[in-house]
């Protein structure tokens, strides 16, 4: 390998005393070298991200580097710079794309003031505004936005997500940098606007042959993008190789466990369960459209969540709803939960119309019919202990508190985590054991239907698929109806009999998993396979 | 273009709108609590000016129409606060708006001078300390601020009155100007600025250690987004980032406050005007109030009202300056 | 709860506020036996300055001792500030729950009436409340009150804007809550930091508004309290300075102490600032 | 007259900006009776008075402003003696009904109208019983007010009056312009915001909230005068403010309760100031303290008694009035006319106090307290409120609680003239006379629902038989009679508890000369006032 671009050795990143470890990051060292991308993957807490901010010298405040570490960039020991040094390298030699698109940008400032600040801020050449205005244009056409004229003059927010994150890449790439640090740049985004941004970093370091260091957690973008792969645990580095190697013969048992939890791989189901009595849950024509007025006289922004929805599922079925934000995939759950009203259209429950129900049908509806959230952090009420979550259910519906506690006590042993569990509070747990609780929570009242909105969505895959075989687990044992909302196929394809896609509002195709990946009939479902970060690769495996 | 123009328009209108339904309605409320009150307003006229058989007391009462039944007169009476005509004080012998009028410079200058000086400051000294957070002059504008908000505002003035004008004799204590004496223009501005200096700065510190308060918790706040790590990784230093990015960003909540703190910086006058001798609307209603002179306390009601409206429109304004988000959506 | 006295403990700032107020509420508390005597009573010749004739803090136009008239004064301006600001708060947290979680048509013009309240100027609505109902304590906690709570309502309501659609809440909805229990169990134990915030920082106000109000002559004669001893001394400013000097400075470290202790629960309360 | 066209050149070249004219060659052309011309006197009006006419408004600070701009036919010394003003000579009939007054030739309004006898009927018939209360008691006992020639008055009474000659000046008869009020709402005639008078300055400006400024009338009647260029009166609502302008020397005069009286006390030592209590003998006014005879057991002459033993009066006098005062020991006032020193008189002991509410059964219950009363503050200023609090001390040592209440002067006002009060602590002035100013507040005749009459309820038959005599009475010696024995019942029997006879400091630049001539002290016209040296 020609001599590395940037060469970090022993990188420790010592955190301030009042953290959980000592070190974010122990003893790191990686090269990256030119014309190659580099995948530096790892669950969260295992420290990726410090090492990137640690490189450009951006740690947060009370958090430093060990003074034995080194990280060289073409002969020079950035670790040893002083600041004004250090501020000339950034955004000229090395440059970083960060998560959230949607904060990144000054939102009072038009943008193409901001990508100019870039040029401004190296203007070694002395070029002149018009000259630094028309370097702007050209990149921002370079990164595929439509009209850059009129980009450069609009403001963040009349922007989407997929739109700002290509303005923060041309920015960054305006003084072609040699080293791009690229921190899980994707993951805020749908999985078709991901697949567009990783197609285009691919191709722009391609064309300017530099480094790229990018960050991320899941191994799909990792199969499609990676030359060399560098896996992190806990802020050490369990394995490092090219990404065949690293893939196709994982050594560590830590990144074996990791490739396995990705989900979709396993055997789907190819058929219907092939019963066909009356549907457990029927809508029929159900439409939803949000009006929002902004001000007298300009025209109220309408978006519809519904256009006439049909939908049956069986008793004891698991369909998952698969769509990109905005399909209205999540409005649905919301509506069969009766958390909004639909404008028009039916729903049936076991036989029974569940739009305009009294009071007290709607109490014995509410009974049969739970949902999970995908927020672990906010679907519990961090003023209540678990058991009394849980048991206030129950306790709603007639049972002693005694006795409510008691099966509450059964439940969380049943989720796995004991119950020791009742007189806690939801500060004192994980993110996993969060979504245990809201599971518990929500079969405290024994419902016939499960809805799931995203509700592994927000978890680290190791994680997200235990807390999946917790669902199928219980599903089975419990005799449950699930509907699993979820953006993610492969997660819909692991979990599900029965996958039902949405695009605006309507259903454009159904099918089971196997048939969906095996001839997908719709175009857009083609595309959402399309996009799935690292399809190619799993299926040669799988076909393997 | 024209659909902007017309959305402009439109948003002027409906703030218009309120804006009288809000004077309607303070029109109302104020007319309800006054007549609340529980002396009968002819025998204070009668007492007041001597006269004291009960002819006089029917005349006035006949006068101010308060032998009519409370909805006539409330009818009547917004009747004429939609012309302009506030009524008649007999205390001060001439109408209640030239009373006003007359008054309204001296509360407007007082109140304006206060709000700048407590805005400007507020902002300078806020980002200041937000900037250096956590290191002494942090420490030090902070504590100022808590302890100039912690007193009470008319102590503060009698002690800037015995400091600078008693003992160190730089300015005068009280009044609106020098009287009596002709000056040419220019040290007549001088002579106002120097009797303006001492009542504005009082009212202005209260509001100056609100602001601070609240600019540097909103600069703490800025400095964690994300921008600002953009803005660092795009190499810029501190300084360029504080002035591109941060202030305009940390400025939105503080115009807001200011709009909010509208209502209380004029009443604040009051106490001002009284310790300074401030011939504004403030004290005509502090003297109105005691000698229960209504049509002025109405009067007086409805022009501040208006100009706490005014201050929120302008405070919006302001708003619209930094946050370009509202012109364009 | 224990963790957020325990990280009370270790803010300094909140700390010094909560010893000085514990000081003024003992010296509340402890009047009586320092100071026996009605405050009111004539002990020494007027004008006596501060440390001479056995006066302390020296005595006012008619012979009254100043430190008496504080140490019993703080009694009454702590229960003012105190009882004004519950009275607030109850109307505040009422409102601001209601036009917060209801919403719609009854939300706007609930905050359409508490605007209203803003628009005119406080301390004006306060002279003309205290002045048309004759000054006594009780008109007094009235117009502070009435001043106050728009405040707190806007507060209120944000919060429970916020909190309604939090998903513990639509859980919660779903487990078949009724609203009320919902308000109760669920929205008003997460939105209470704010608000006891608020509360604190009413209280200071209410104090500093209850010594304008003395100073303008609308405090109550009969009870002795700081705004009434500034309120008398503000003629003899040159003559005895300390007459309202330490009442003055009685208020600033009441005030001064609450809201220190007020900045501590926020940052206490508030989780966002310890992400710093 | 080319002394007075000089004059006029001057005061132009003043208008033209030429302001910085050499102070010291104005001064060289003085004349007239030894005064010396120009200079602004600066002084303080506190409150600020509603309205500059006299006729509409008698209120100290109107009649304080107005007595420069107007003027009556007489004015009073120091005795009470009355001199003349815009009448040059009077002469009265043996049978004391009937004064012809003789009015200045020369006397003109400051619109250049000549003053007529026409001016003064006008006044007293039709201006003065609309917006003036004592009017009606002393010119409705003419039987005819008559102008045989344009400068002679005569006014014809029913039956003789003593007091009457003493009723000509500007506080009970300020002379108005008839060709301005007559036929108008007088109370609403735009006028009243520039007065026209005749007196010896003119107004010059009027902002509201700030100052009133007063300029010389140079069609003064009395050649040469006055002195003065200017006064300006300057509003200053808050006490330690005025002091301050006082002495700083941005006013060169205070009186009345302009100034705290400690304050006068501290500023009257000051080398380049003087204080002189003289000026105010036509006022005279007692602070006293109005017991409601009606409710009981207030209407027990012991607990009244028992009320004066109580109140220690000279602690008032010094410590509250700073010694600018004398213990009240009648209801005459000693330095108006008809004065009785020797009367029952009330030490200051608590011991006789608590026998005499002993003796009236009024025992005291477990907290000491043997019965509450009401007493409303009148919100006039700090010493007022101060006072009552000093009597709240007292009378709650002998057992009787008194609670203060914050009033408004309007609902202090209301509760007086409706009698809702048990005591009320208040001043009212004697005019020079009892007739005038003492027996309205103890004849049955004026037990009325108005503020300034017999509000306390005292009913005595056989005072109100000498009142009305000694009214009539002509000679002295025969009113002092009447007086000294009207005197001696009322005191006995304390309708009210006289506290102190109180004086006001009139504080003023050592330079100022003539500033007090007459009863009506500072309220006099000023036109012989000048700044010396």
């Amino acid at each position: 390998m020609t001599n590395p671009l940037l060469s970090i050795q022993d990188l420790s990143i010592v955190l301030p005393s009042s953290g959980d470890r000592a070190y974010a990051v122990e003893r790191l060292s990686l090269d990256i070298a030119e014309n190659e991308i580099v995948c530096l993957v790892g669950e969260s807490g295992s420290g990726k991200s410090m090492t990137a901010h640690a490189i450009l010298g951006l740690l947060p405040p009370r958090v430093t580097i060990d003074a034995r570490s080194r990280v060289v960039l073409e002969g020079t020991d950035l670790t040893k710079l002083d600041d004004a040094a250090m501020r000339k390298l950034r955004g000229e030699r090395i440059s970083m794309v960060f998560q959230e698109p949607m904060s990144a940008l000054n939102p009072l400032q038009r943008i193409g003031a901001q990508v100019a600040e870039a040029l401004q801020l190296h203007n070694t050449a002395g070029l002149s505004a018009t000259a630094i205005e028309e370097r702007c244009i050209a990149i921002i056409d370079a990164v595929g936005l439509p009209s850059p004229r009129q980009i450069v003059r609009s403001y963040p927010f009349q922007l989407s997500g997929g739109q700002r994150q290509r303005v923060m890449i041309a920015m960054a790439l305006l003084n072609n940098p040699r080293l791009l640090l690229a921190d899980e740049p994707t993951t805020a985004l749908d999985v078709t606007t991901q697949r567009q941004i990783l197609d285009l970093i691919q191709t722009l370091q391609a064309e300017r042959k530099m480094g790229v260091l990018f960050i991320t957690h899941d191994f799909g973008v990792v199969a499609d993008i990676a030359d060399r792969v560098v896996v992190m645990r806990h802020g050490r580095v369990v394995e490092q190789g090219t990404r065949d190697a690293v893939l196709r013969h994982p050594q560590h048992e830590y990144t074996q466990a990791l490739i396995a939890a990705v989900p979709g791989r396993h055997a789907r189901s190819t058929a219907l369960s092939g019963k066909t009595a009356e549907p457990l849950l029927k809508i029929e024509q159900l439409r939803k459209t949000f009006v929002s007025k902004s001000g007298l006289f300009s025209p109220p922004r309408t978006v519809v969540a519904a256009d006439g929805i049909d939908l049956s599922i069986q008793e004891g079925e698991t369909v998952s709803v698969v769509g990109e934000s905005g399909s209205g995939k999540s409005t649905l759950g919301r509506m069969v939960m009766r958390l909004i009203e639909p404008d028009s259209g039916t729903i049936t429950f076991a036989g029974q119309p569940v739009l305009g129900q009294d009071a007290a049908a709607l109490r014995a509806y509410r009974k049969q019919v739970q949902i999970i959230f995908q927020d672990p952090f906010a679907s519990l009420n961090p003023r209540q202990k678990v058991g009394d979550a849980i048991a206030r259910g129950p306790m709603i519906y007639g049972a002693s508190r005694a006795d409510a506690l008691k099966a509450a006590a059964a439940l969380l042993e049943r989720v796995g985590l004991g119950a020791s569990a009742v007189n806690r509070f939801p500060h004192e747990f994980s993110g996993g054991q969060r979504q245990r609780i809201s599971i518990a929570r929500a079969l405290a009242l024994k419902p016939r239907l499960l809805i799931a909105d995203e509700a592994v969505s927000a978890l680290d895959v190791s994680i997200q698929s235990q807390v999946l075989a917790l669902l199928a687990e219980l599903k089975a044992e419990l005799g449950l109806t699930m509907m699993f909302i979820t953006h993610d196929l492969r997660v819909a394809a692991e979990i599900s009999n029965s996958v039902v896609v949405m695009q605006k509002g309507r259903i454009v195709e159904r099918g089971a998993p196997g048939q969906l990946f095996a001839n997908p009939q719709h175009a857009y479902t083609r595309t959402l396979l399309g996009a799935m970060p690292g399809l190619d690769f799993f299926e040669h495996k799988l076909a393997a | 273009m024209n659909l902007q123009w017309l959305q402009g328009l439109g948003a002027l209108g409906v703030r218009l709108a309120k804006m009288v339904a809000v004077v309607l309605l303070i029109a109302i409320f104020n007319f309800m609590l006054v007549r609340a009150a529980p002396g009968d307003p002819a025998l204070v006229m009668a007492g007041q000016s001597g006269a004291t058989d009960e002819a006089f007391l029917k005349r006035v009462r006949a006068e101010y129409g308060l032998d009519q039944p409370m909805p006539t007169q409330l009818a009547t009476y917004l009747g004429k606060v939609v012309r302009l005509d506030l009524g008649y004080s007999h205390r001060q012998q001439r109408t209640v708006l030239s009373a006003i009028l007359e008054r309204l410079p001296a509360t407007l200058l007082l109140t304006l001078s206060a709000f700048a000086i407590s805005l400007v400051g507020g902002v300078v000294l806020g980002s200041l300390a937000g900037v250096r957070a956590g290191k002494l002059s942090d420490t030090l504008i902070s504590l100022l601020a808590l302890v100039i908000y912690a007193t009470p505002v008319f102590w503060l003035g009698l002690m800037l009155v015995l400091l600078f004008s008693v003992q160190l004799g730089w300015l005068p204590a009280f009044g609106y100007e020098t009287i009596g004496v002709t000056m040419s223009t220019w040290a007549g501005i001088v002579d106002k600025l120097k009797h303006l200096a001492l009542p504005a700065f009082t009212l202005g510190m209260l509001y100056l250690a609100i602001y601070a308060r609240l600019m540097r918790s909103s600069i703490i706040e800025v400095s964690h987004q994300d921008y600002v790590k953009t803005a660092r990784a795009k190499g810029a230093s501190d300084s360029r980032i504080l002035w591109r990015h941060m202030l305009r960003n940390a400025l939105l909540p503080v115009v807001t406050m200011a709009g909010v703190q509208a209502g209380t910086l004029i009443g604040g006058s009051v106490v001002i005007e009284t310790v300074f001798a401030w011939p504004g609307l403030g004290r005509l209603t502090y003297d109105a109030v005691l000698q229960r002179d209504y049509q002025v306390m109405l009067g007086v009601f409805l022009v501040l009202s208006v100009l706490v409206i005014f201050f929120n429109w302008l405070t919006d304004l302001l708003y619209r300056v930094i946050d370009p988000r509202i012109k364009a959506a | 709860m224990k963790a957020i006295v325990q990280s009370f403990l270790r803010h300094p700032s909140g700390m010094l506020g909560l010893v000085i107020l514990l000081a003024v509420i003992a010296l509340a508390l402890t009047a009586p036996i320092f100071f026996p005597g009605d405050p009111w009573d004539t002990v020494a010749a007027p004008f006596t300055p501060p440390q001479t004739d056995g006066m302390l803090l020296g005595s006012d136009s008619l012979g009254r001792d100043i430190a008496s008239g504080i140490a019993h004064g703080t009694r009454v301006s702590l229960m003012i500030g105190v009882i004004s600001t519950f009275v607030a708060l109850v109307i505040g947290v009422v409102v601001g729950a209601l036009s917060g979680y209801v919403g719609g048509r009854v939300g706007e013009w609930l905050m359409r009436f508490t605007e209203l309240f803003q628009t005119i100027p406080a301390f004006m609505l306060c002279i003309l409340l205290v002045a048309i109902l004759e000054p006594s304590i009780r008109t007094v906690v009235i117009a502070i009150a009435l001043v106050s709570w728009p405040q707190v309502a806007r507060l209120t309501r944000g919060e429970f804007l916020a909190l309604k659609e939090r998903e513990f809440v639509q859980a919660a909805r779903c487990q078949g809550e009724s609203p009320l229990s919902l308000i109760v169990r669920y929205i008003l134990p997460n939105a209470l930091s704010p608000i006891i915030v608020a509360g604190s920082l009413a209280v200071a106000s209410a104090i500093l508004i209850e010594s304008a109000l003395s100073f303008m002559g609308l405090g109550d004669p009969n009870l002795m309290s700081w705004g009434f001893m500034i309120g008398s001394a503000r003629t003899m400013l040159r003559q005895a300075w300390w007459m309202s000097f330490f009442p003055g400075l009685a208020i600033l470290l009441t005030v001064l102490a609450i809201n220190l202790v007020g900045e501590g629960l926020n940052d206490v309360l508030n989780p966002r600032i310890s992400r710093q | 007259m080319k002394k007075r066209e000089f004059h006029k050149l001057l005061l132009a070249g003043g208008a033209l900006g030429l302001a910085d004219f050499p102070l010291g060659l104005t001064q060289a052309f003085a004349q007239g009776t030894g005064g010396v011309k120009g200079g602004t006197l600066n002084s303080i009006v506190q409150p600020e008075p509603p309205i500059l006419n006299l006729a509409v408004s008698q209120l100290t600070p109107t009649q304080m402003v107005s007595g420069k701009i107007f003027l009556s036919l007489l004015t009073y010394d120091v005795n009470l003696k009355p001199m003349p003003s815009l009448a040059k000579s009077w002469t009265i009939s043996p049978d004391g009904k009937t004064y012809t007054f003789k009015l200045e030739p020369k006397a003109k309004w400051h619109d250049g109208k000549p003053l007529t006898s026409e001016d003064v009927v006008y006044t007293a018939m039709e201006f003065l019983p609309l917006t003036h209360p004592r009017a009606k008691a002393i010119f409705g006992r003419c039987e005819s007010i008559t102008a045989p020639d344009a400068h002679t008055v005569v006014f014809k009474l029913k039956e003789p009056f003593g007091p009457f000659i003493g009723a000509f000046d500007i506080s009970n008869l300020p002379v108005m312009p008839k060709h301005i009020y007559a036929g108008t709402d007088v109370v609403k005639n735009p006028a009243n915001l520039n007065p026209i008078g005749s007196g010896p300055f003119k107004l010059k400006e009027w902002v509201r909230g700030s100052h009133i400024h007063l300029v010389r009338n140079d069609d003064y009647f009395k050649p040469g005068l006055p002195y003065l260029d200017a006064i300006i009166y300057r509003v200053v609502p808050d006490g330690a403010s005025r002091a301050l302008a006082l002495e700083n020397g941005t006013v060169q005069l205070t009186q009345w309760t302009d100034l705290e009286l400690f304050d006068a006390q501290r500023l009257s030592k000051k080398p380049n100031l003087a204080v002189t209590t003289k000026g105010y003998e036509y006022f005279a006014p007692i602070m006293w303290l109005e017991i409601n005879n009606r409710n009981a057991p207030l209407s027990d002459k012991r607990f009244r008694k028992a009320v004066m033993h109580a109140i220690d009066r000279t602690f008032i006098k010094d410590k509250i009035l700073y010694g600018f005062g004398k213990v009240a020991t009648s209801p005459v006032n000693s330095k108006t006319k008809f004065y009785e020193p020797n009367v029952t008189t009330y030490d200051f002991s608590i011991a006789k106090a608590k026998a005499l509410l002993d003796e009236m059964g009024l025992k005291p219950d477990a907290k000491g307290v043997r019965t509450t009363v009401r007493l409303p503050v009148s919100p006039y200023g700090e010493m007022v409120q101060r006072t009552c609090e000093y009597i709240r001390q007292s009378l709650a040592k002998v057992g009787i609680a008194v609670v203060l209440e914050s009033t408004d002067p309007g609902s202090y006002t209301q509760r007086i003239s409706n009698w809702d009060f048990d005591m009320n602590l208040s001043w009212l002035y004697q005019f020079g006379d009892p007739a005038l100013g003492v027996t309205r507040n103890y004849v049955s005749s004026n037990i009325r629902k108005i503020l300034f009459t017999n509000t306390e309820g005292y009913v005595n038959p056989q005072v109100d038989k000498l009142a009305d005599e000694a009214a009539v009475a002509v000679e002295d010696a025969k009113r002092q009679a009447l007086y000294s024995e009207m005197q001696k019942i009322i005191v006995d029997e304390v309708p009210i508890a006289w506290l102190v006879e109180m004086e006001f400091p009139t504080i003023y630049d050592k330079r100022l000369q003539n500033l007090v001539t007459s009863a009506i002290g500072i309220h006099e016209s000023f036109d012989t006032v000048y700044f010396k040296g």
